[in-house]
């Protein structure tokens, strides 16, 4: 039998492995390089950037729940020109290939923030984090609004260079197929799937939201479950829109699940917090259950699960 | 950064637990005032994030390796339950594995010249100053400590303070041992007696908003370490930010995980704590 | 200070505790009588029953989860006439009050069922289950159409004797304050919140769904913060509208904090599989807390959490 | 019928664990074939559902109250790594805290009439044919043993058997030891000899299905354990459902945990295990 390759190409973007850190998850690259966990990703993921600086919610900004955690931190980043003056340069020095995340209030700031962030050096592709309230729209999320959803990727592929990806990040939700096509429409090489599970949790003591900032949102292995459906959702109803699996990933067989689900590569999130190394060793594992199967290649795995699948999602 | 520990024994302390762990390369890196950060309850854990506590004391080698102290406290005695990582640590067998990260986050800075320091410690989180006394004995600093808690069981230290120090005050708040009250009302007097040119405090919030508004009022520097939430004790997860006035009169939130926990008094909003300020960048 | 005092009025029902089992977790009534734990609830919730006895899912109808269980039990039970015939009755000879569940797959079924079960000697509430799929609109959830929600309601509302409670049992989703109003409009009394959140899991041997069912619904601890999050968001809405926690409680801590999110009683499913004496364990602690609060009653807590609270859910 | 047990002893049997707990209350009410569900990882725990497996022996009383046993499967060996709940079990240190549940299920049922048995076991679930063996001695039935395993590692009981049946039948699919191949393969010829009217089975589910199969074509009665995971063993979550036909020839779904986990092998559906026949009520 011949060897593993975990190389994986998504929709262009090469990836080995196709195990990344999701966004907000890996700091700004310095702190996984300072525990040598770095290199071990296919691809980082930056948190949310946003056109001014944001200082975000109040602390708490993460507290813990029953395998998982709540967060938030509200948006807390240094702007766009901070950002690409000190985190960009030095994440294109280290050599993994960047994808950035953007958010923005309005269609134009989406754009604009492509426009001056795609081209930077060291940005193979730009994230697109649709969990955002759409200032021109009653402040509803534009992830809610397949309509919106299509607009903003169409906006900002208009600002893309050749060759940097475009991916859009989707909140779970009952219509997440048709929002995950919207995507596509708008010129999305891919869907990640998904952002947080809406959640709050109280403080025992002083019966008060235990986040600073009041209600926040679930990550880590309690939504794992969850967030597979999602793929899972998405993939039996668009089999060939390429998808990143994101929520509750912590081991080879989670992200075997992932693929199996739909997905062609994987984003680790909370577990990162615990465990930096998460990422490298997730990838070991991937091999590791591929042997075990006599599979040599991540992508003979995506949508498998769906084949001679009893009927009756409900 | 991270490695595979072990619980080597768990020990009474008046009120509290001394949590005393294999960690290979903990020691060697220690400086007064970083952190270890545990994750709890093993292979079948539904507890993701680290416990982040002071180190109170090191000990490079020995018959088990490296060794790695915190001082625990599982509140027991309080209304509340206990925090439940906490309560796994302290009813751990020796033997029992833990992930053990660090030692982690900004140690306390130590003055270049042997000047006059007051060691401000209160309950459980006094345990890590002796090893600082150590350090600023060695630069020929006179170390005066000053002692708090809410009753003589919850004290601890005080004989290893006198060894350690030149001068030692205890405050409780019940008055059953030393003066009565609050730490915050026997500093200034402390504070006027020992000359001090640098106060370094560990202990709740509002002690050490006290300390620092005190130490300022009087001209000293303060070195106060936070004690928050720390559920990565990476830099990664931003759960533990802090209001901070930079150089520039500038508020950042920092971490307090990897830019603290010792952190100036003086620079740290205290009011503002656990609040983003309007003005924070 | 006066005691404590657990006695809750709920819409005209009066439950002490306020802590009942959760449909499908409590069995038929035999088991947890045969353990001793059925006098501790303050209400029995019945397994979802249909016009017809409906065989159920293929096994494994259970999988676990990371803080939960995946299940999926195809809505196995007995049907109406046997129901009547054999579990109800002795509920009824046991003394504790009985909330019978029950769906159907036209609002014409719903209306019958009500009107055979409602009326039986024992019964003090029908729980409408609203997650079932809708013979007569393409297969789509009751749940997810405020306007199926309403007329549901209000059919079985006018089947339903005097003193007979009506609750509304919904599925987590985005409209939830929306469908909760909407079963309000219908004549609910109460809405039951939530019903288990969709998942899917995949064995790591034979890479097919772990439930033979292939996909399932998420319960247990793993849930809380989210079903936490409905109540919250529902109350904000619809503060005046009387709410039945459910998803994740296993103590008294996990009651209060329904309460403060804005229920006025809680419903424990996934936790009694575990421990059968979990509804009495948590009434005691539940007091407990209370009491350490230097509160009497549970109804002074409900929807306390939205106090002073800073705003921006997102 | 839920009780705060701990380990006693993990010892080590073939390439199996036998966990031995104290659990009060167990031991009383226990017969042959019923079972006893664990709930794993304690307080911290991640992993919510029971634990449910075959009583192999249990001790009334004794130095630390009554005690109950169980042979594990920790898959060792195997590729797959094994279940988290039976690593946390065979890794626990004597003392451990276990939630025990237990007896649950349908034991055994035993014959009236002294009539010559035959008692098939594979590998682990062997373990338990032994009390069974007893009881049917007792009641002056001959004891006949046939046991089975991958390889005469994973055997279990052999020596035994030979104390307590009349006659040994030995079967591995390696030929290690015995005759080389399935149960099933040997299974005509011992019937044969021992002119068995019972047949008590425990093992995979294929080999329960060919063991029914061939008891009633030798006209034989069987009495299958089954063992399918159950999460509650309770009765409650419907997990552990079976098809069986009942008297009048109509198919019910049957929970194991209560309504088994020993089935009359005549009466379960095997080729639809796993599935809901159409006919199913
Ligand atoms: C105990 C002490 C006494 C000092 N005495 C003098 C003095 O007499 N005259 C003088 O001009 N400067 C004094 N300084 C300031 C010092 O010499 C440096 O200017 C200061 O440490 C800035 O260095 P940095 O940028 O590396 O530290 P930072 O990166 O700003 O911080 C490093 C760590 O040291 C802490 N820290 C930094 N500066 C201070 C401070 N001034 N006081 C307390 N904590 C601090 C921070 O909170 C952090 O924990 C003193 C500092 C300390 C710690
Ligand atoms: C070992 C054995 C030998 C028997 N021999 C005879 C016989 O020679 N002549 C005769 O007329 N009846 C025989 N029976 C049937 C028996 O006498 C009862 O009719 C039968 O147990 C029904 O009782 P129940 O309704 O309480 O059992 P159920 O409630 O139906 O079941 C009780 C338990 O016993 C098991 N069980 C029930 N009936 C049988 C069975 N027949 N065989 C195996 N397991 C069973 C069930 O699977 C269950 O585990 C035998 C039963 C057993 C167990
Ligand atoms: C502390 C924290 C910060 C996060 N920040 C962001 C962010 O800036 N942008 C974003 O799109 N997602 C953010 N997320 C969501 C994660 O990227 C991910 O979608 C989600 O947590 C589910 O994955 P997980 O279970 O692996 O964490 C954050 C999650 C956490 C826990
Ligand atoms: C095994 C099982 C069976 C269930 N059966 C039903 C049912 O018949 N009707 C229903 O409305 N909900 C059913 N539920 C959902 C629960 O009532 C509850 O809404 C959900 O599990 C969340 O609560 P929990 O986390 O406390 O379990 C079932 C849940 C489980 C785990
Ligand atoms: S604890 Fe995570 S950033 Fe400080
Ligand atoms: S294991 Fe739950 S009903 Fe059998």
């Amino acid at each position: 039998m011949s060897a593993v390759d975990l190389g994986t190409d998504l929709a262009g973007l090469a990836l080995d492995p196709p195990v990344m850190c999701a966004s907000g998850c890996g700091g700004t690259g310095r702190e996984l390089e300072a525990t040598g966990d770095l290199a071990g990703l296919g691809a980082f993921t930056t948190r949310t950037i946003t056109l001014d600086p944001r200082p975000g919610a109040a602390a708490p900004r993460l507290v813990e729940t029953a395998s998982g955690v709540l967060w938030e931190t509200g948006g807390h980043n240094p702007g766009r020109a901070a950002f690409r003056a000190v985190a960009l340069p030095a994440l294109a020095r280290r050599g993994v290939p960047t994808v950035v995340s953007g958010a923005g209030s309005t269609i134009g700031e989406y754009a604009e923030l492509a426009g001056r962030l795609a081209g930077a050096p060291g940005v193979r592709g730009l994230e697109v984090n649709l969990v955002s309230r759409n200032a021109d729209a009653y402040e509803r999320r534009f992830c809610d609004d397949g309509f919106q959803v299509t607009k903003v990727l169409a906006a900002v592929r208009a600002e893309l260079p050749a060759g940097v990806a475009l991916w859009a990040k989707l909140a779970p939700g009952g219509t997440l197929p048709e929002l995950a096509r919207a995507a596509a429409v708008g010129g999305a090489d891919a869907v990640v799937l998904v952002h947080g599970f809406a959640g709050i949790t109280f403080d025992p003591d002083t019966w008060r939201p235990s986040l600073g900032g009041g209600p926040g949102l679930v990550g880590g292995p309690a939504v794992l479950s969850q967030a597979l459906r999602c793929v899972w959702d998405v993939h039996a109803a668009v089999p060939t829109l390429p998808l990143i699996g994101c929520g509750g990933v912590r081991s080879g067989r989670d992200a075997v699940q992932m693929l199996l689900a739909g997905a062609s590569a994987v984003q680790v999130g909370t577990w990162l917090l615990r465990d930096p190394s998460g990422a490298r060793r997730i990838a070991v594992e991937l091999a590791e259950e591929l042997r075990r199967h006599d599979h040599t290649r991540p992508g003979d795995l995506v949508g498998l699960g769906h084949h001679d699948t009893p009927e009756g999602p409900r | 950064m991270s490695a595979a520990g072990r619980v080597l024994s768990v020990k009474r302390v008046a009120a509290f637990h001394v949590v005393t762990l294999v960690a290979p390369g903990v020691a060697e890196r220690f400086r007064p005032g970083s952190l270890v950060a545990l994750s709890v309850g093993g292979a079948v854990s539904a507890h993701l994030t680290r416990r982040t506590f002071p180190i109170s004391a090191v000990r490079p080698t020995g018959a088990h390796g490296g060794t790695v102290e915190v001082v625990l406290d599982a509140g027991a005695d309080a209304g509340a339950a206990a925090e439940p990582g906490v309560r796994w640590l302290v009813g751990s067998p020796p033997g029992t594995p833990v992930d053990v990260l660090g030692p982690v986050g900004r140690p306390y800075a130590l003055p270049k010249e042997p000047v006059s320091c007051l060691l401000v410690g209160e309950e459980a989180a006094a345990a890590p100053l002796f090893a600082l006394a150590e350090r600023l004995r060695a630069r020929g600093c006179g170390v005066h400590m000053l002692l708090g808690a809410r009753s003589d069981t919850h004290l601890v230290g005080v004989l290893e303070a006198r060894r350690a120090a030149r001068s030692v005050g205890v405050v409780t708040r019940d008055g059953s041992v030393g003066a009565s009250g609050e730490l915050a009302d026997e500093l200034p007097a402390v504070l006027a007696r020992t000359a001090a040119e640098v106060v370094y405090a560990a202990g709740r919030i509002p002690t050490l908003h006290a300390v620092a508004a005190l130490a300022e009022e009087h001209g000293a520097w303060s070195q106060t370490a936070l004690d928050v939430p720390m559920p990565c004790a990476l830099g990664l997860c931003q759960a533990c930010v802090v209001p901070v006035v930079g150089e520039e009169g500038v508020t950042r939130m920092v971490r307090a995980c990897v830019e603290g926990p010792v952190l100036r008094g003086d620079r740290v909003r205290w009011a503002d704590l656990g609040r983003v300020p309007k003005d924070a960048r």
